[in-house]
């Protein structure tokens, strides 16, 4: 599974994969306990324990005494909101457009999906509206921070 | 005598005093505004009393309504607190005129010690070393800043500007050489002015490289005033103690005794009762120099309790029901550091930070104390100081209680709201803690420049995996509680019946 | 040099010892059987490795399973504990043959205090007061039971049979007339038998109305041996201990000193290294009889520490490491109470109980200890000692220790599971209790129909109403973590990638 | 609200009403906190707070340093099931007859509503099955313990 956190230098971009009860990062090993914390395993055979609650958007994690408040960001969602624009988050290649001029599209559905550094991000309707136009076709290149579409909320 | 204790104040020094009168077979009454209704301290009293009104002024600060209160609920005796009411002589006087006992020392104590410059004057003529400098009396802008000049040249450069009335660095300004001095005088008068409706400034002498230490003081009705040694409290971030201790990690025991006795004819120059501090400078010479006395309990009086197995606050509450204190000769044992746990955020200037206690995990473990007023599931507000808790450790030596306030900080978990834990975390690795050359301008020289954590990359992975984690597995930790609603009439009459077959 | 020590042991003493290793700057490794997987010690680890095995047997008894885990981790210490293997010189042995660091004395000094004959004949000769008493060596019945009888007319009536072996209360047998005793004598050995593969008994004089009081020593390489003064535990429920402090209320200076020294030459007589107990059975008459010497840390530990502000585990580690123990002279200060909190149903017998802990909120507050290995939302399960936690308290005088307890014991809320926090509340009001007047029939001669607590009506009517209310409110607290199942394909690799724009 | 928990005792009837946000009883009144404790003011001005928990059918609370362990007898229930037949918890008249012989109840169905101590008591069925008989009509007068239907369960 693939997010996005904020963060003062930039955006982070986290993909995490499961398996069985497990979830995977490079060495890392997250494995959920039953009061809710994650106990993660790193390949030396030593163990952190981390306590983590989401506060409106933002994960706030506790590991090893370090404390972290990372802000999710939406999929698709732009640092700088230009009116109902979507941007790319990142350079890329459009892989599809599921969306057509004029379709009402309600909050949460994707409107395109895009390739970059191989994996794939989803351009995520922040808002129930119309989408106004579409700038990019399936396999078009797309530099960061470019319009992908425009949607007008209802 | 008293019986039923009235404590007007809130958070964790309500929630100390409440467990001493419960300790002490003592009815409480806690006072509290309407935005403290769900307060920790509320649940440790006997009794809460709400208090009318929307500000601070309208509500711990209205002295009328508290003593009402006290009337009402049959109190005998108040106990301030710190901050607060806990200085001001009017109240205290007031509350002996209505019949109760204060918690403290008599108003004539408080007033003498209360302005800066009384209590200079008075220390000076009980033989107590005071800092070099003068008083200026005059209120009227232009002869103050000339009589501030003359005085720049008795006293040298590096100087202290002071509001006489002050505290809490209100009115403070350090001036490092003269043509500062009139522009660093004026802003001293206008801060103190606005805060204090009191434009006084006394200058002194800075003492660079100084350490802040300052002696705890006991004295009851029967003729007994004792000291119980030094807290050191040189880590400061703009005259806000942040780090204390017990003991200065370079006192000698001749300068604990020169400096204990000096305290103790302070408080004997004011014919003091109850618990108090009296605040020294003391430089990297040796010499030693009356600062203030806070005629109160203090914040960090916890390091002394654990180093001298005093309990100040059974000791208060024995000293005002006219009893002698229980205490025997001064016993120091291991070493205690305290550190102050705020809601701010260290990396943007200390600012201070608001939020949900989303989560809230104290360390555990043998040597560890935890002052609070706060927690889990309690939200952090604008309304009042931002101080979350009190982190208390004790250790045979200097050496493990600070490896012990080390595994304490890194247990430590506080979610959805920002705090300094980290920023403590790192101060106790910094080397003039670790040797205890500490002096008053630590912070400022360690961090010119501000703060900012150092985080191991393979952590923040570690925190960036969690957050991903937590995203992808919906681990959203939710502590609710169903408050369903009921379904169908309900009765209008409540019963409880036991039936016995 | 020790730097990386395994802890052979679970729950609370575990949790104690890893953090004394994470404070000493030492590495450490927690061993668990896989039903202790969610245990909150192996969390205080730098490392945890399961067990392999279903009994207890085959996990924390498994010495080579242990002595392999420790090789494969580099561990090169193991810190026993207490129970388990704490008192097995063979596994004492077996670890120093493995060329690892056994905290603890030496496997000789465990078997001469193991065998209690063997410990009586041994302090006998180091000049210990032993009790009247005489040991029988013959195992066969009928031949044991001969010489019981015979060593009955020397030792006289009311006596005790005790295993040789034993502990715990296993095989003891207290007989008050001549009719009993061979009835006695036969059941002591079955169950001496069964516990220990060791019919063996000895017959000593019952001292009835005595003090359990028992000396904390220590020993290091250097040559040093010290007593850290005493313990009275004779609040006990068939020789399980329920209520432990220090000092002993009836204690003076000199009897300290003579029973301190006694526990000394005891610990010399077998060159004692680390951290033991010596157990006395002190009469109303002020003698005192060397009962058994404990060759581990003890359970109740922490009062001493409160008391005497040594930190034990660590003179342990310290002293394992070959260094001095760090501790000066004796300073004994205020008093310290423990009290042992079970999972049991005090008005059923004391049977263990099990449950979830739903709600499980430790007390707060100044000069309050809770050594405990669990947290709310564990289980108690029936595979180990349904021991919750300790909790100890310390005031400057032993009236404001018991007042401290009561207030923390009040405070302290299980629920989910049955456990005996109201009769240790109860206890701590008992006259003899607060006159300090207990000896080891206490609780015997408080309660000998069982004991039920005192509840006032108008708490159980404020109980219904609240269930009452919860149920109709719908006021079912949950605790949830809501594990969504993630939608769609999962990405069969996972990324970091920071973008810095 | 009416509740009926088993004590050691015998059973006990606790019946609270609600004005707003709080429930009284007696001189106690009793308020939800948010973390789910409940805040019980007394009449002489004096508070209290109950923690409270529902574990199975057990209700968990802890007052001023007591802990109480009340089991919630569900409304009809019996003490002593005999094998499907569901008894009068208390003396009473029956006030309503629900089902009949033959009719297939699923658990948790009322079956009966008896009057006693001017209050209603529902005798509901603990398992899903069929009604074997009915002793009792409307307006009978019932002794406590005796059966008044029989389930069998399916």
């Amino acid at each position: 599974m693939h997010h996005q956190f904020r963060s003062p230098e930039g955006p982070i971009e986290v993909t995490v994969a499961k398996q069985g009860e497990s979830w995977y990062l490079g060495s890392l090993e997250a494995t959920p306990m039953p009061d809710g914390r994650l106990r993660i395993l790193n390949d030396d055979g030593t163990v952190m324990f981390a306590h983590l609650v989401k506060v409106g958007d933002v994960w706030w994690v506790h590991v090893d005494g370090h404390t972290f408040k990372l802000e999710r960001v939406e999929p698709g969602a732009s640092d700088t909101d230009d009116g109902g624009g979507l941007t790319a988050p990142m350079p890329g290649k459009v892989l599809q457009v599921l969306v057509d001029v004029g379709q009402t599209v309600s909050s949460g559905t994707t409107l395109m999906v895009l390739e970059a550094m191989k994996m794939e991000h989803r351009i995520v309707a922040a808002s129930d509206g119309t989408v106004t136009a579409v700038h990019f076709g399936a396999g078009d290149q797309v530099e960061q921070g470019v319009a992908l579409l425009a949607l007008e909320e209802s | 005598m008293v019986s039923k204790v009235l404590v007007a104040n809130r958070g964790e020094i309500a929630c100390r005093i409440l467990r001493a009168c419960n300790e002490a077979g003592l009815a409480s009454v806690a006072i509290y505004a309407a935005n403290d209704a769900d307060s920790m301290f509320l649940e440790l009293a006997d009794q809460a009393v709400l208090l009318e009104g929307e500000t601070i002024g309208e509500t711990y600060l209205d002295q009328q309504q508290i003593l009402a209160i006290a009337k009402a609920t049959g109190a005998d005796a108040i106990h301030p607190g710190f901050g607060f009411l806990s200085e001001r002589a009017d109240f205290a006087r007031a509350v002996g005129e209505a019949g109760l006992q204060w918690v403290g020392p008599s108003p004539e104590a408080i007033e003498q010690m209360g302005d800066k410059m009384t209590a200079r004057i008075t220390m000076r003529a009980a033989g107590v070393p005071v800092i070099p400098g003068e008083e200026i009396e005059q209120e009227e802008e232009a002869e103050a800043l000339a009589a501030i000049e003359s005085a720049s040249h008795r006293v040298g450069y590096p100087l202290l500007l002071k509001a006489s009335s002050g505290g809490g660095g209100k009115g403070m300004r350090a001036v490092h050489s003269p043509e500062d001095l009139i522009e660093s005088a004026k802003g001293a008068r206008r801060e103190a002015i606005a805060a204090f409706g009191d434009g006084r400034v006394y200058i002194e002498r800075l003492l660079t490289g100084s350490k802040h230490v300052e002696i705890q003081v006991l004295a009851d009705r029967h003729g007994r005033t004792v000291h119980l040694g030094e807290r050191e409290c040189s880590v400061q971030r703009r005259h806000q103690k942040v780090f204390e201790e017990a003991p200065c990690a370079t006192m000698t025991p001749d300068l604990r005794e020169a400096m204990g006795q000096a305290a103790v004819a302070a408080a004997e120059a004011v014919n003091y009762e109850g618990a108090g501090t009296v605040e020294f400078l003391l430089a990297s010479t040796g010499e030693f120099f009356f600062l203030e006395m806070n005629t109160r309990i203090q914040v960090e009086h916890p390091v002394t309790e654990l180093v001298t197995g005093v309990d100040l606050v059974r000791e208060q509450l024995r000293i005002a029901a006219g009893e002698p204190m229980s205490c025997g000769p001064l016993m120091m044992r291991g070493h205690a550091i305290e550190v102050r746990l705020y809601a701010e955020d260290p990396e943007n200037n200390f600012l201070p930070a608001i939020g949900p206690l989303a989560v809230f995990r104290p360390p555990e473990g043998p040597g560890v104390r935890l002052d609070t007023g706060v927690r889990e599931g309690d939200s952090v507000t604008p309304n009042y100081d931002p101080m979350l808790a009190k982190l208390i450790v004790w250790a045979p030596s200097r050496a493990e209680a600070l490896q012990r306030m080390r595994r304490a900080l890194d247990e430590f978990v506080v979610l959805g709201t920002t705090t300094n834990i980290r920023f403590l975390r790192e101060l106790c690795d910094e080397p003039e803690v670790v040797t205890g050359q500490t002096d008053t301008t630590t912070i400022d020289r360690l961090w010119p420049d501000g703060w900012h954590p150092s985080v191991p990359r393979s952590i923040e992975d570690a925190a960036l995996m969690s957050a991903a984690v937590g995203e992808s597995a919906g681990l959203h930790r939710t502590v609710s509680v169903v408050a369903g609603s009921s379904s169908g009439p309900v009765s209008p009459f409540a019963t409880l019946h036991r039936r016995f077959p």
